[in-house]
């Protein structure tokens, strides 16, 4: 009896005894869920466009994280390595449509999803060889980020958000809103979604396939680069990020592969979950449990609705 | 060659019968309110222009597609839908409109995969291939090479099917559904993309398929004359709608058949 | 000592029981057959054959009547001709691929009652002609496919039969009947009758017996030192001389293996599997094996290809004579030792003749080309001659004397001699007891004093000793000046260059002698185009004066080698034109089978030939052709003729040998 | 060139069904096990034996686990680490729990826990296929690497939080702990990695192996058939385990001696998937050969270059590494997505079919 009480009933109370803790978890789950659905957001990019699911969205976040400190560190100004960690995210997006989509048009999804693996491999052993391996700290400062916390006396005790939070809160949203109308208002976007139900579809629009998969490796690049400073800036900025940015896959599933919304609403529901899961449950097994809950939600999820939340149902054929 | 648990049904007798089937898809009515039976011994054809709903005719007898509505009734046991592990060992093999073979697999493993449900030496003896394993592993290699025989195969016996031409793809996948020695064989577009000289080969190969072994055929195949000279019965279907059921010659001479099929382009 | 034996064993029922007490344990015989080699020993194979026969009795079939053989080489069409043979009936083999019509015409011949056939196919021809057909009652056949639906009151499986016959010989009294039977079979008794395949005139019936039989084979098996431990793949037709004397009468004397093949289409991989050790093929299928190889290696690469010519180099140069025995300097044992590792050993694994010690081809020229290419490769290759009419032999070579030109000396106790038309007759041990059914054809073919006559023309060669073979002896003709002018012996060492396709030789009650060529579009059309010839088609190439040049060193070279010969000396030709069109056999130029209609083309070429014996330097032609597409229309084209200087006959004789 | 395969027929479909139906293979397997067991042992020293080899070993017996589910049966794991982990802690914890019984017993038994949990984390094969089924692994390998760190009774409560391999004997030779010989673990890994591969081999040959296969290339054709899917597919995640379960018990026990619950992590799980993907899908001989280029490329890296008279930094080699792995990836994928098995069948087929190039 006492561990159902301890399952069911008494986190509920501690959540009711003390509410301001509560919203401070459900703050910090929804900023860690928000930088889950960017990354996630670049896998769709990716898989809506190319069919490639991209797992090294979770390292181009690092890289790109890496590569803008380190060229700072270099003594390159902020703004300046800015502009050229985008210009490094571009030629890499070349790069790999160049060397890796292209030779391997037509394989199957998973010969293209394995090649992922190999570019993950491979840009952690070049990020950390041109970078070197040990930790760095996002050049928070140079950017004009804001530090620091805004404290709100609210629901009984004491909110605290960190300022910087709440500009990646800002900034993931702005970004989100500018992808979407990016999608549904030009001809790119169009084209990108075309390219999705159909390769001739897209070329009648006149792109070719090559300049759509630099496009959308591109536009992931930069979602990267933006998860990355944010991310960076909240903790250190190494390759050990990688098993963070690993969480997306699970975002993915909740959200479905395809869908904009679900990469959000996905990465909200992790991020949250596994926050309000490790402070009112975690205790019970021994805490540590937000490395492994987002899969366990996702091993749920797949096994009721293996489509996702947004997904649509594939109807098999013979 | 006898399914196992299946009562004997005599040449002649109903075999399969689908009494008022229907299926939809998300508000898609693929198959409405069809019935038809096949008797034990004959050809029996399906018929009907593209979209008519015959694959998924084949795939509702088979227990691809669960219907909605409806009865199936396989020697005499009747069912709301059929599961594909029934069915398979009821004794309903099939082939499919685009070759569906294991296609990191020589021929030879193709059509012993069609053994698997004969077979059943445990993990253990796997394990050491040998003894009962290896026995009942070769009694099946002689069954195999019987059909393989059949169908004049040999030589690309040892080729990974992947490489083989699309005519001699379809015998192996012919070859793989007779090595579950059917009570009913389905037959989806046989003869689909295949040449004059290649179309003669399958019919042939039908017919003493239905000769030799004695199967129950029912076949989808768009070719009108081979449909003609095959089969002893034909039920056209047309829009998921049952319009015509009969021998050729009464099909033939049908005038909903002319109207909506036999009009048209053919 | 095995072969001793054989000398008491006058029949070939007496064979089988000699093998199954000798080697009953020892294969008999093999047939790929679903996906294995299926192998039954001497003593497997005797009591099914016993089984067999008495089936076979009970269904009727006595001794001195004829059952027909028809299919492919597959053990129970062999059990069935020993069956046969074991109740004194004769069988009557007919080749699988016969049409109706021939087929009809042999059983009807052959009086048959029964025939063991293979399959559906075979007995829907027969059922096709049953009607000219009137003897035959029973088919006893192999393949039970599609089969279900036929009357069965005329035909029987064999499977069925044998199991009847067992079951009879679950009764000694039986048993010893049957031993009876085969004790009562004598060597002089026909063992069976093979139908000539009718190249000239209707097909023959050539009555062989079991004691010649016999004895002719037991000769070549001591030749080629055949033991019970040999292997031979049967893929040559079952009614052809060569398959029953090769196989079946040497596989029955010497005790070795034959290996039936598991289709047409899959001998050459099951030649490979078998790995045999006496090995027959015709001159065509040897070139058609090389061209295959040499296409293969066109794909090799470049380092590759460079190797294998460079060694194919050395075993031409080596290989033949370290075949031979003779003496080869060190450099070039090294060289050729080498190239067994890389090339030679693997090329015979890859074409399956690694373990093959003893080879023959025959049945018309082979082109020394093609022949020291097998052997250089270290392939025992030798040739013989013979017909049905012999029971295969005639001459074969001996080991360590190998001429690609001659056909080898008399095989042992075969008397051979040369009548004054050139023609060639002999005397054998295997011959013939004479033509079924018809004394009078039997009686033309025999000389009075009991030689027959070959029909082929030829003589001995000086320098060797061995028989050449120049040509049909009709064909054979002579110049006004006496000389012997044999049209296919010159045609053939044209031929045998690959930029030559087609000859028509011309000579005969003539002053000297001519030639027409057709030059081998594929082969002189590469070779335009290494040296940058430009042509549009081949008219135009053929009349192409360095094309002209090239021919002219052919027939140059022809003619030096007709020289060598003081028999040939006179043969030399004198003038050659190159046809402005291929001889084609939709224009009846060609037969079907590709053999030049000499007749037709005299006729229809009789402007150029009229130019070639009045001395003009060039003639003009026109003829009428069929296009593909089955229009008609009409060439013309001004022919240019080449002189050719003859060689005199060398005086000293035995400096080539 | 060396095949010399005219005259080898098959007179019986068990010949013609062997592993090895030519001569020459079965005297090149001959060879090669004649060096294993004889050879290296004799001439090799203790870095070979106990750096080289024993490792090697160890990762193609794993290779060849996640080559059965991934390779054979179509199904992507990036659990194999996980499993290997189960496969280690499950030994440690019976040797520790019942000292006296045979620690080679206690190493096969290992397997059955680690098939058993595989199993379970293969459920969701049923309805999810492709990197869906990727990514559901996952959760098998956080979570169980969580269990590792957060169950203080797997490593028995020591402060080191990892597991420390007890002395064991047998036959009265020390197999395990710091005082047994190189050639004694050497010779007690390759007798189970002989022995299970010819296990993999043999069910790979038979029913169970066209079970798999036929899952993999077609599944709905198999389902079809009469192929139940998930008994198979969870057949082949718990067999798949097993091996891998086995594999992760020899590298604690027989080359470790020792393991904290990080040498279980994703990582781990990459590499055996990269060797497998180099080596070659669907191979068992590539299990072999992709872990001998990925084990052994990082020690050619950290021995030649020093050589060559280049010093590279210890991190820099490891960075060097993953560099060539992630490219290698790459490129066997676009260049022969078979791996090295299928070049080494291409070579064969060559020399099979040698002078002729096909």
């Amino acid at each position: 009896m006492g561990i159902l009480y301890n399952i069911f009933i008494d986190p509920f109370v501690q959540m009711g005894q003390a509410p301001d803790l509560f919203v401070q978890t459900l703050w910090e789950g929804l900023v860690g869920g928000m930088l889950y659905a960017l990354i996630a957001l670049g896998f769709v990019l990716i898989f809506k466009a190319s069919g490639v699911f991209n797992f090294a969205q979770g390292i181009m976040v690092v890289f790109a994280a890496l590569t803008l400190v380190g060229l700072h560190t270099a003594g390159v100004p902020a703004f300046l390595a800015l502009g050229l960690t985008i210009a490094v995210m571009f030629a890499l997006a070349w790069t790999i449509e160049r060397v890796v989509l292209r030779p391997l048009v037509n394989q199957p999804d998973i010969i293209l999803f394995m090649a992922t693996f190999g570019i993950t491999y491979f840009l952690i052993g070049f990020g950390e060889f041109v970078f070197g391996g040990d930790p760095k700290v996002m050049i928070t400062e140079a950017l004009y980020l804001p530090k620091g916390s805004i404290t709100y006396k609210a629901f009984g005790g004491i909110v605290s958000l960190q300022r910087l939070d709440i500009v990646a809160v800002i900034v993931a949203s702005i970004m989100v809103a500018v992808l979407a109308v990016f999608f549904s208002k030009t001809r790119i976007g169009r084209a990108l979604r075309a390219v999705a139900d159909s390769h001739s579809a897209a070329l009648s629009v006149g792109i070719s396939l090559e300049q759509i998969w630099v496009i959308v490796w591109f536009a992931a690049g930069l979602v990267a680069l933006v998860t990355g400073i944010f991310w960076g800036a909240r903790s250190d900025v190494s390759f050990a990020l990688e098993v963070i940015a690993l969480k997306a896959l699970p975002v993915l599933i909740l959200g479905g592969f395809t869908s904009i919304p679900g990469a959000i609403v996905g990465g909200l529901i992790i991020g949250i979950g596994e926050k309000l899961g490790e402070f009112y449950w975690g205790p019970l097994v021994g805490s540590g449990t937000d490395a492994w809950f987002a899969y366990v939600i996702a091993l749920v999820f797949l096994l009721f609705r293996p489509q996702g939340l947004f997904g649509e149902k594939i109807i098999e054929r013979v | 060659m006898r399914a196992p648990g299946g009562p004997e049904v005599a040449a002649g007798d109903v075999l399969l019968s689908v009494e008022n089937v229907s299926l939809s898809f998300g508000g898609v009515k693929a198959v409405s309110d069809v019935s038809f039976d096949i008797r034990k011994g004959e050809i029996r054809a399906i018929i009907g222009p593209n979209g008519a709903g015959k694959t998924s005719m084949l795939n509702i007898i088979n227990g691809f597609y669960h219907p909605q509505q409806g009865r199936i009734t396989f020697q005499g046991k009747t069912r709301s839908k059929m599961r594909p592990h029934d069915a398979a060992h009821g004794g309903i093999a099939r082939t499919f409109q685009n070759v569906a073979l294991f296609r990191g697999m020589t021929a030879l493993d193709n059509i012993m995969a069609g053994r698997t449900l004969k077979m059943n030496k445990n993990l253990f003896w796997q394990l050491l291939r040998y003894g009962p394993a290896m026995a009942e592993e070769v009694e099946h290699r002689h069954r195999v090479e019987e059909i393989i025989d059949f169908l004049k195969i040999q030589e690309i016996r040892r080729t990974p099917v992947g490489r083989l031409p699309y005519g001699l793809q379809k015998r192996v996948e012919l070859g793989r559904a007779l090595a579950m020695e059917p009570e009913l064989l389905l037959l989806d577009e046989p003869m689909a993309g295949m040449n004059m000289e290649e179309k003669e080969d399958m019919s042939r190969f039908v017919l003493d398929v239905n000769d030799h072994y004695g199967t129950t055929i029912a076949l989808i195949e768009h070719d009108m004359g081979v449909v003609m000279d095959l089969s002893d019965r034909v039920v056209v279907l047309d829009h998921g709608i049952k319009i015509a059921d009969g021998t050729p010659d009464e099909v033939k001479k049908n005038k909903g058949v002319i109207d909506a099929y036999l009009g048209v382009a053919h | 000592m095995p072969l001793n034996a054989s000398a008491t064993a006058d029949t070939f029922p007496k064979l089988l029981i000699r093998n199954a007490l000798l080697y009953g344990s020892r294969p008999s015989m093999r047939h790929k057959n679903l996906g294995v080699w299926q192998t039954w020993t001497w003593g497997q194979v005797i009591e099914i054959v016993r089984a067999y026969a008495v089936g076979l009795h009970r269904l009727g079939l006595t001794r001195g009547e004829t059952i027909a053989i028809v299919g492919a080489n597959r053990p129970k069409l062999y059990w069935s001709v020993m069956a046969a043979q074991m109740l004194g009936a004769v069988p009557v083999p007919v080749y699988a691929d016969a049409v109706a019509e021939e087929l009809s015409f042999v059983l009807a011949h052959a009086e048959v009652r029964y025939a063991a056939v293979e399959d559906q196919e075979q007995i829907d021809k027969i059922q096709s002609v049953m009607e000219r057909l009137p003897k035959l009652e029973q088919m006893v056949y192999d393949e039970t496919r599609g089969l279900r639906d036929y009357d069965h009151a005329r035909l029987r499986s064999m499977n069925d039969i044998i199991e009847d016959g067992r079951k009879a010989l679950a009764d000694p009294k039986v048993g010893a009947w049957l031993d009876a039977e085969i004790a009562a079979g004598k060597g002089s008794d026909p063992s069976i009758i093979l139908y000539t395949s009718g190249t000239t005139g209707t097909s023959k019936g050539v009555v062989l017996t079991g004691e010649r039989s016999i004895k002719a084979a037991t000769d070549t098996v001591v030749f080629d030192k055949l033991t019970e431990n040999d292997v031979a793949l049967a893929y040559l037709p079952l009614a052809w001389v060569g398959d029953h004397y090769l196989n079946y009468a040497q596989g029955l004397v010497s005790g070795f293996c034959m290996a039936c093949p598991e289709s047409a289409d899959t001998a050459m991989s099951d030649l490979r599997e078998i790995g045999p050790s006496f090995y027959f093929a015709p001159p065509r299928t040897l070139e058609l094996l090389l061209t295959r190889v040499m296409i293969r290696m066109e794909d090799a690469s470049p380092i590759k290809r460079k190797a294998f010519h460079y060694f194919i180099g050395v075993a031409r140069r080596y290989g033949e004579r370290i075949l031979n025995g003779q003496s080869v300097p060190l450099t070039g044992r090294l060289l050729y030792w080498l190239g067994n590792i890389l090339v030679y050993g693997p090329l015979k694994n890859v074409l399956g003749f690694s373990r093959v010690r003893v080879a023959y081809t025959a049945g018309e020229a082979v082109g020394p080309d093609l022949f020291a290419f097998y052997r250089s490769i270290g392939l025992n290759l030798k040739q013989l001659y013979g017909q049905t009419e012999a029971f295969l032999y005639v001459t074969a070579q001996p080991d360590g004397e190998i001429y690609s030109d001659t056909v080898g000396p008399a095989c042992p106790n075969v008397d051979i001699r040369i009548a004054d038309n050139g023609e060639v007759l002999f005397k054998s041990p295997g011959m013939f007891s004479g033509y079924f059914k018809d004394d009078a054809k039997t009686a033309e073919t025999m000389t009075p004093d009991g030689y027959v006559m070959t029909g082929d023309a030829g003589y001995f060669d000086e320098k060797t000793g061995h028989l050449k073979i120049i040509d049909r002896a009709k064909d054979v003709g002579r110049l006004n000046d006496g000389s012997l002018f044999p049209p296919k012996y010159i045609e053939n060492k044209l031929k045998f260059y690959p930029n030559i396709r087609e000859v028509v030789a011309l000579g005969d009650k003539r002053d000297f002698v001519c030639v027409m060529l057709n030059i081998d579009l594929t082969a002189v059309g590469s070779w335009a185009e290494r040296n940058n010839l430009v042509y549009g088609s081949y008219q135009e190439l053929a009349g192409h004066s360095q094309v002209y040049d090239m021919i002219e060193k052919h027939v140059a070279e022809a003619n030096r080698s007709l020289a060598e010969d003081k028999v040939m000396a006179g043969a030399q030709i004198k003038r050659f034109l190159i046809l402005h069109k291929e001889l084609d056999a939709d224009d009846g130029e060609l037969t079907r089978t590709q053999k030049v209609r000499r007749g037709f083309i005299a006729d229809r070429y009789a402007p150029l030939i009229k130019a070639l014996y009045d001395g003009s330097k060039e003639a003009d032609i026109s003829t009428e052709v069929m296009f593909e597409d089955g229009r008609k229309g009409v060439i013309s084209a001004r022919v240019k003729i080449r002189d050719m200087t003859t060689v005199p006959a060398p005086t000293v004789m035995g400096k080539a040998a | 060139m060396f095949y010399r395969e005219a005259g080898q027929f098959k007179t019986s479909y068990a010949s013609d069904q062997a592993v090895f139906p030519i001569l020459q293979d079965r005297i090149g397997v001959f060879i090669i096990l004649a060096i294993a067991f004889v050879v290296i042992p004799l001439t090799g020293n203790d870095f070979i034996i106990n750096a080289v080899m024993i490792p090697f070993l160890v990762f193609s017996l794993a290779a060849i686990g996640l080559n059965l589910l991934t390779g054979y049966t179509g199904q992507l794991s990036l659990g194999t680490g996980a499993f290997m982990g189960v496969g280690a802690y499950a030994c440690y914890k019976l040797t520790t729990i019942y000292p006296g019984v045979n620690i080679i017993i206690w190493v096969i038994a290992s397997g059955f826990f680690a098939a058993a949990v595989g199993a379970v984390f293969g459920l969701p094969s049923l309805r999810i296929k492709g990197f869906y089924l990727a990514i559901a692994t996952l959760a098998a390998q956080f979570f169980l690497e969580w269990c590792f760190i957060r169950i203080p009774w797997l490593y028995n409560y020591n402060v080191s939080a990892a597991i420390e391999v007890p002395q064991r004997e047998l036959f009265g030779i020390i197999v395990t702990g710091p005082r047994a010989s190189a050639e004694t673990r050497y010779y007690i890994v390759l007798s189970i990695v002989v022995v299970m591969t010819w296990m993999a081999s043999n069910l790979m040959h038979g029913r169970i192996g066209r079970m798999w296969m036929a899952v993999r290339d077609m599944d709905i054709a198999a389902e079809l058939m009469g192929i139940r899917l998930l008994p198979t597919k969870l057949l082949a995640f718990a067999i798949s385990s097993f091996y891998c379960g086995v594999s992760g018990a020899l590298m604690v026990f027989l080359w470790y001696g020792g393991a904290e619950s990080a040498v279980f992590n994703i990582n781990q799980s990459f590499t055996i998937l990269f060797m497998i993907i180099i080596g070659g899908l669907g191979s068992l001989l590539g299990s072999f050969l992709g872990a001998a280029l990925i084990y052994i490329l990082p020690i050619i890296l950290r021995f030649v270059p020093p050589q060559l008279g280049i010093p590279l930094h210890a991190a820099t080699i490891e960075h060097i590494t993953f560099m060539t792995i992630g490219a290698l990836i790459v490129f066997f994928l676009i260049a022969e997505p078979a791996g090295l098995a299928r070049l080494w069948q291409i070579g064969k087929q060559k020399l099979r079919v040698w002078p002729f190039p096909y």
